[in-house]
């Protein structure tokens, strides 16, 4: 492992992080369409629309760069790398395949992307507060609540997982990964994606963002590239999420052939995933704030605790 | 995170001496410059918020500073409590004490030249007293004495009395916090849950309440 | 004998005093049979017990009360004639009293409450005549005194009967404080507070310093007794209510001291220079109260003075070493100086003044009151003394004492050798007791002539006269009017008269006639010798005559002076006061010492200077010291305090970070004095 | 390593801490001041756990215990301050001073006032 070895890696991760949430966007773009009884794009780019993203982002990029007058300058402009910037930081510790196939080992992997992880609600409530519109601060304020809230089930349930694998790396889970932990952790996974799905504020957990209350939430004054990669981390945060989940739950590489194909089995996964968050959205109406809060404070909570108590006892059980 | 020491330079104690610092040293040195400038900004600041953001600054330097003391485990905890919640809770508070965007005249009260004062003489005092104590003492620093491993070992072989006091203690304020953060008594009807007459309790109708 | 008896005689007045006190405010009717019955049936079992006695014998029983260190306290009964005698003086004395206070106080409404306090005042005299240990005797003496003050404060309202119920207390005691060191040594000389052993320890010789004891216990007598120099406060006194003074001059207060002195005789005539001291008192006080007695306007204050001069006689007799006489005095005394007093109560009432000169101007003032008119006739015959009414009888046995005395052969019955008694003794006592005589006739009859034979002046009304009627400078104790003032003399007060008159007139020829008299006594001889008879008397007569001249001259000036200036109002003073004023035979008599006089010889003055005024200055000095000088480090404390907390408090703002800052700074000054200086 | 450089940056970080501890006038500040001093603290026992190598590894499990009560203390803090600015209508630390002299506080506010009017 050499220096020339690291900036590959980092540069490959760049890469993967650029074209997979443009990927999920499109998918949901269409998959949507599709569940809504019509067609969604197709003109740009010719088959099926293939190229309406590169075209928004196109079009974002020709757009005037607003700043409000009464804004904090520099924290507005600061917000949306802020916010994007973990997501990426967490794609370079998610492992795809066996043998080192991965952005960075990290020692303490799962510690590492949730801490990541957390920092990202900092970008939201940056924007929120240096927007100067009370709507935004409101949804700054709810973005802050909701995923102070979250992060806790999140952590319990990951802790599971790492539990049950004796191991906090990532890679050294995926490898301790038997059939059996599909139904063993089951009420983990359902946990930690849903708290992962609150996390990226997707509906029906969207109250920070809720169009008809607070009209954009955090991200009301944006326009242009901040706003685009706004929608970036968002999609990014759908790759991480449903990734992460793999890896943790899903078993992440293995399956048929995993030493060759073993990248796939992963990629299959999480956009197996992320079809299930695209369809969540499509399914369920949003949540209230409170009930927002009392979902994740008396179900998710004590699920997690549950799953943790089952973990350690089966554990125990067959060592 | 072996690569990032790996990348700042050799850990073997080669020349010890002030004037040929290691490639650690360095940036061990750079970092805490940028710690302490940013500390300083975040205490000197007159606009709140940016208070906070230099804050995150200095705690996220701190944590490389970590890393850079091969503390790595402590350094992701680092991240995770203190960028991920001590200073999103803090942000919060200066939000809901209605931080205003621009300068606050008032960020600094009466006190401050004999605050100044005072922290001089303090810095003056340890820095005096550290350097003229520590001068001839070195750090060998070896890879894995932070590890997750290690701290795991270490916390539940030895510390596990001490950790679980400290859940106690985290329970108790827990509760502290919500009895403290209760609004009054119920003077305000709580909304009860699943029934759509009632009005929606969020930090919306929080804020007008007050 | 039964021991009950004589044991219920105090005892009764006191359950009675307690018994209206505590149903005085609830039942108020209760009051007059409650304040009555008692005394009267004290009375009566005083009289029991005399009778019981009989002559010459004497009874002595007593129990232990308490152990202490030196001589025992006993609860001691001493009977014996004299107690028994004077026992049945204060029963009636008091009797009398009560029943005239019953209309006397009939609409005070602290009726109840003074009630009380004469029959506690009973009960006291009741017990230091009884009182067989010196140690319970003074606590009856001292009952007596505190009741003397409530008595003559009665009407507090009045600045007068304030200040002179603070006056008789202070003076009384300032008599009792050697009193009590007097009893202390006698005890302590004779190993017993009992008056039996202190009696015969004086007989056998066994007390070492009889003229210190003798000298101290002078000094309380005089007080209680009201003698020179302690007489002051006895004129005072007048301001409380006329019965009470009845009461003090006649039987309970002042004949205490008499008869302690009597009591303790044998102890005095140990003592050749005490006997001597004594005479002194006893002459200086006899002159100068009649004398005193001469230039007074108030009515009450000249019996006052003569009370005085009286107790001057008695004391007399027993610096003479004849305590037969002098308790016959005090018995003769007894009676008619309480009947002089109850009928000058009814004059007062009736005439709406104390003024003898404003009662001289009063028409028909002896028609109005003429059973009163009539008993202060005999009352005051029987104190100028003349035969047959008793005052002559006691008081020639008190002469007839300083005559044998003067000649060296005192009357002591056996106490003690006759050359015990100085000769100077009875020579003062003598001359004394002659002048006295002589000035006694005068005052009386200036007293009955102004007071009752004045000519009308034509004065519209008596309120006028009650307003401003009395002598402008003149010593007066106005009294507040109590009777029923539409009847000059209810029978209540009327009846007490006569009673007493009874006595007045005849008991100086019981006591002489039989031989009970000395038999219940000493068994010595009472009858006058020729000589003093025939001095006294033609003294006495002396005296009435030169005053009813002087009346004459006087009341015949005045006429012509008024005829000279008819329509001068009186009021204008321009020309002297003898115009103004009506006839006085005391002016004319005293001439130059009328005016000094009627101030009691500026004894009061001399006080006032010697003793008053240095011991206000004293307090004000202390008071000064205390205020300026001891206060000063008091508020200094406070002030201190005060500034050091304002220093405190300027820390105290309730800035957390100002603590917080002075925290840290002192932290890192230790730190940097422990770098330092390690 | 030369053992100076991380405990001269936690005393400089904690004098630092120190002046804003002292210095600042909104609670939250304050409380931000205060975790600036936790975190010098923490730096100086992970140094020092570093240099002495004992096999408790006392230093680092103390900064772990100290961040664990860190949390709790902005946890706490933070609900105390919103409470006080709830009642009081200020979180300004020099304003909270109902346990000081009341006519002392009240020449000090009036003589603050007057300065910000000036």
């Amino acid at each position: 492992m050499n220096l020339l070895d690291t900036l590959l890696r980092c540069v490959a991760t760049l890469v993967v992080f650029l074209v997979l949430p443009l990927v999920v966007g499109q998918t949901e773009h269409k998959v949507m369409a599709h569940m809504q009884g019509r067609l969604g794009p197709m003109y740009a780019g010719g088959f099926h629309g293939w190229a309406q993203l590169v075209a928004d982002g196109v079009k974002f990029a020709q757009k005037e760069d607003v700043v409000p007058s009464g804004a904090d300058r520099r924290i507005f402009q600061l917000a949306p790398a802020v916010a994007l910037l973990p997501y990426l930081l967490v794609l370079l510790a998610i492992p795809v395949g066996p043998g080192g196939f991965v952005g960075q080992a990290i020692d303490a992997g799962i510690f590492f992307v949730l801490a990541v992880m957390g920092i990202g609600v900092l970008g939201s409530l940056m924007a929120g507060w240096a927007s100067a519109n009370k709507f935004s601060l409101l949804g700054g304020l709810r973005t802050a609540a909701q995923l102070m809230s979250y992060e806790l089930p999140m952590l319990l349930a990951a802790a599971s997982v790492a539990m049950a694998a004796g191991t906090v790396s990532l890679p050294g889970i995926v490898d301790a990964f038997h059939w059996w932990w599909i139904p063993w952790q089951t009420i983990g996974a359902f946990v930690f994606f849903t708290a992962g799905l609150a996390e990226l504020q997707r509906p029906p957990f969207d109250m920070p963002v809720a169009d008809s209350e607070i009209i954009f939430g955090a991200y009301t004054e944006y326009t242009g590239l901040r706003f685009a990669l706004f929608l970036l981390s968002e999609y990014a945060g759908i790759v991480v999420v449903s990734g992460l989940t793999t890896v943790l739950f899903l078993g992440g590489w293995h399956g048929p052939f995993s030493d060759s194909l073993g990248w796939l089995w992963t990629l299959l996964k999480t956009f197996a995933l992320a079809f299930v968050v695209i369809w969540l959205r499509v399914t369920y109406p949003r949540l209230r704030e409170d009930q927002l809060m009392r979902f994740a404070w008396t179900v998710l909570i004590p699920l997690a605790l549950a799953q943790l108590a089952l973990t350690g006892i089966i554990k125990v059980a067959i060592s | 995170m072996s690569t990032l020491l790996a990348a700042a330079g050799s850990l073997e104690p080669a020349v010890r001496s002030f004037l040929s610092p290691t490639g650690q040293e360095i940036v061990f040195l750079l970092v805490g410059i940028a710690v302490l400038g940013a500390a300083v900004v975040s205490v000197t600041t007159k606009q709140l918020v940016h208070a906070a953001l230099w804050l995150v600054v200095t705690l996220g330097g701190l944590a490389v500073e970590f890393l850079l003391l091969t503390a790595e485990f402590i350094a992701w905890v680092q991240v995770l409590i203190y960028l991920g919640s001590v200073v999103v809770l803090v942000l919060f508070g200066l939000m809901l004490t209605r931080a205003p965007i621009g300068r606050s005249p008032d960020a600094d009260s009466g006190n401050r030249w004999v605050a100044l004062a005072v922290a001089l003489a303090a810095a003056g005092t340890l820095v005096t007293l550290v350097v003229d104590a520590f001068r001839t003492s070195w750090i060998d620093l070896s890879p894995g004495a932070g590890s997750t491993e290690a701290t795991g070992t270490y916390l539940f072989r030895y510390w596990v009395l001490p950790f679980e006091a400290l859940s106690v203690l985290l329970l108790a304020a827990l509760v502290g916090a919500i009895v403290l953060s209760r609004n009054g008594k119920g003077r305000i009807p709580r909304p009860r849950p699943g029934k759509l007459r009632t009005p929606v309790r969020s930090v919306t109708a929080a804020s007008k309440e007050r | 004998m039964n021991l009950a008896l004589p044991i219920l005689v105090p005892v009764l007045p006191a359950l009675g005093a307690a018994a209206t006190l505590a149903t005085g405010r609830r039942v108020p009717g209760l009051a007059r049979p409650l304040a009555v019955l008692p005394v009267a049936v004290s009375a009566v079992l005083a009289l029991v017990v005399a009778l019981q006695l009989g002559t010459g014998t004497t009874l002595s029983a007593g129990t232990e009360l308490t152990p202490t260190g030196g001589p025992h306290l006993t609860l001691a009964l001493y009977l014996d004639g004299y107690s028994s005698l004077i026992s049945v003086l204060v029963g009636v004395v008091a009797t009398c009293v009560q029943v005239y206070s019953t209309a006397y106080l009939k609409d005070d409404p602290r009726y109840p409450s003074y009630a009380a306090l004469v029959s506690l005042f009973t009960a006291a005299m009741f017990l230091v005549v009884y009182s067989g240990d010196l140690i319970v005797l003074l606590v009856g003496w001292e009952v007596m005194g505190i009741c003397s003050y409530f008595l003559i404060g009665h009407h507090w309202e009045t600045a007068d009967a304030r200040s002179a119920s603070l006056k008789a207390f202070l003076v009384t005691k300032l008599g009792d404080v050697p009193f009590l060191f007097g009893i202390f040594l006698l005890g302590a000389d004779a190993g017993t507070f009992r008056i039996q052993g202190v009696l015969s320890a004086a007989a056998q010789g066994r007390l070492g310093h009889p003229t210190l004891i003798a000298l101290l216990l002078l000094a309380g007598v005089a007080g209680k007794s009201a003698q020179f120099p302690l007489h002051t406060w006895l004129p005072d006194a007048m301001a409380g209510p006329t019965p009470v003074s009845a009461l003090i001059h006649a039987a309970t207060m002042v004949a205490a001291g008499i008869y302690l002195v009597a009591r303790l005789l044998p102890v005095f005539l140990l003592s050749g220079a005490a006997l001597v001291v004594l005479s002194v008192m006893a002459a200086v006080t006899m002159v100068g109260s009649a004398l005193c007695a001469l230039a007074q306007d108030d009515l009450k204050r000249v019996l006052a003075y003569s009370t005085v001069g009286q107790l001057g006689y008695m004391a007399g007799a027993l610096a003479a070493g004849d305590r037969e006489a002098a308790v016959f005095h005090l018995v003769s005394h007894g009676a008619f100086k309480a009947l002089l007093f109850l009928s000058a109560g009814v004059v007062i009432h009736a005439a709406h003044t104390n003024s003898i000169s404003a009662m001289s101007r009063m028409d028909g003032l002896r028609r109005r009151v003429p059973d009163a008119y009539w008993t202060m006739g005999i009352g005051l015959v029987a104190l100028v003394g003349l035969p047959p009414f008793s005052g002559f009888f006691s008081k020639e046995a008190v002469l007839t004492a300083a005559e044998h005395a003067a000649t060296g052969e005192a009357i002591t019955n056996g106490l003690a050798p006759a050359s015990a008694v100085p000769s100077a003794a009875g020579w003062i006592v003598l001359v004394a007791g002659s002048l006295t005589a002589l000035l006694t006739a005068a005052y009386g009859a200036r007293l009955w002539l102004v007071a009752f034979h004045g000519r009308a002046l034509p004065e519209p009304s008596p309120a006028q006269v009650a307003a401003n009627g009395h002598e402008a400078g003149a010593p007066y104790s106005p009294e507040i009017d109590e009777a029923d003032p539409a009847e000059a003399e209810p029978s209540a007060m009327r009846w007490p008269l006569w009673v007493l008159a009874v006595p007045t007139m005849g008991f100086g020829i019981a006591g002489v006639r039989s031989d009970w008299l000395p038999a219940l006594l000493d068994g010595g001889s009472l009858r006058p010798s020729l000589e003093t008879s025939v001095i006294g008397t033609g003294l006495a007569v002396a005296g009435l005559l030169i005053a009813y001249a002087a009346w004459r001259t006087a009341a015949a000036r005045q006429t012509a002076v008024r005829l000279q200036t008819p329509d001068r109002v009186p009021e204008q003073a321009g020309p002297p006061a003898v115009e103004q004023l009506p006839a006085d035979p005391g002016r004319t008599l005293l001439g130059p010492l009328f005016g000094p006089a009627q101030h009691g010889f500026g004894v009061d003055r001399l006080y006032s200077a010697l003793f008053v005024r240095p011991t206000a200055a004293a307090a004000r000095l202390v008071q000064f010291l205390d205020r300026e000088v001891v206060e000063t480090y008091v508020r200094g404390a406070g002030t201190g305090t005060n500034a050091l907390g304002w220093l405190v408090r300027r820390a105290q703002n309730g800035n957390a970070q100002a603590y917080l800052s002075a925290l840290v700074a002192g932290a890192v000054l230790l730190a940097v004095l422990v770098a330092v200086g390690s | 390593m030369h053992l100076a450089y991380p405990a001269v940056l936690a005393a400089l970080l904690f004098c630092v801490g120190v002046y804003g501890v002292l210095a600042r006038r909104n609670v939250v500040l304050v409380l931000m001041s205060v975790e600036l001093m936790l975190n010098a603290v923490n730096l100086n026992l992970v140094a020092f756990d570093a240099w002495l190598r004992d096999a408790l590894h006392a230093g680092q499990a103390l900064t772990l215990f100290t961040i664990t009560v860190a949390a709790a203390e902005i946890g706490l803090g933070l609900a105390i301050v919103l409470l006080v600015f709830r009642t009081r209508g200020t979180a300004d630390v020099d304003r909270i001073t109902a346990l000081g002299d009341p006519a002392e506080a009240a020449d000090e506010t009036a003589t603050e006032e007057a300065q910000a009017a000036a």
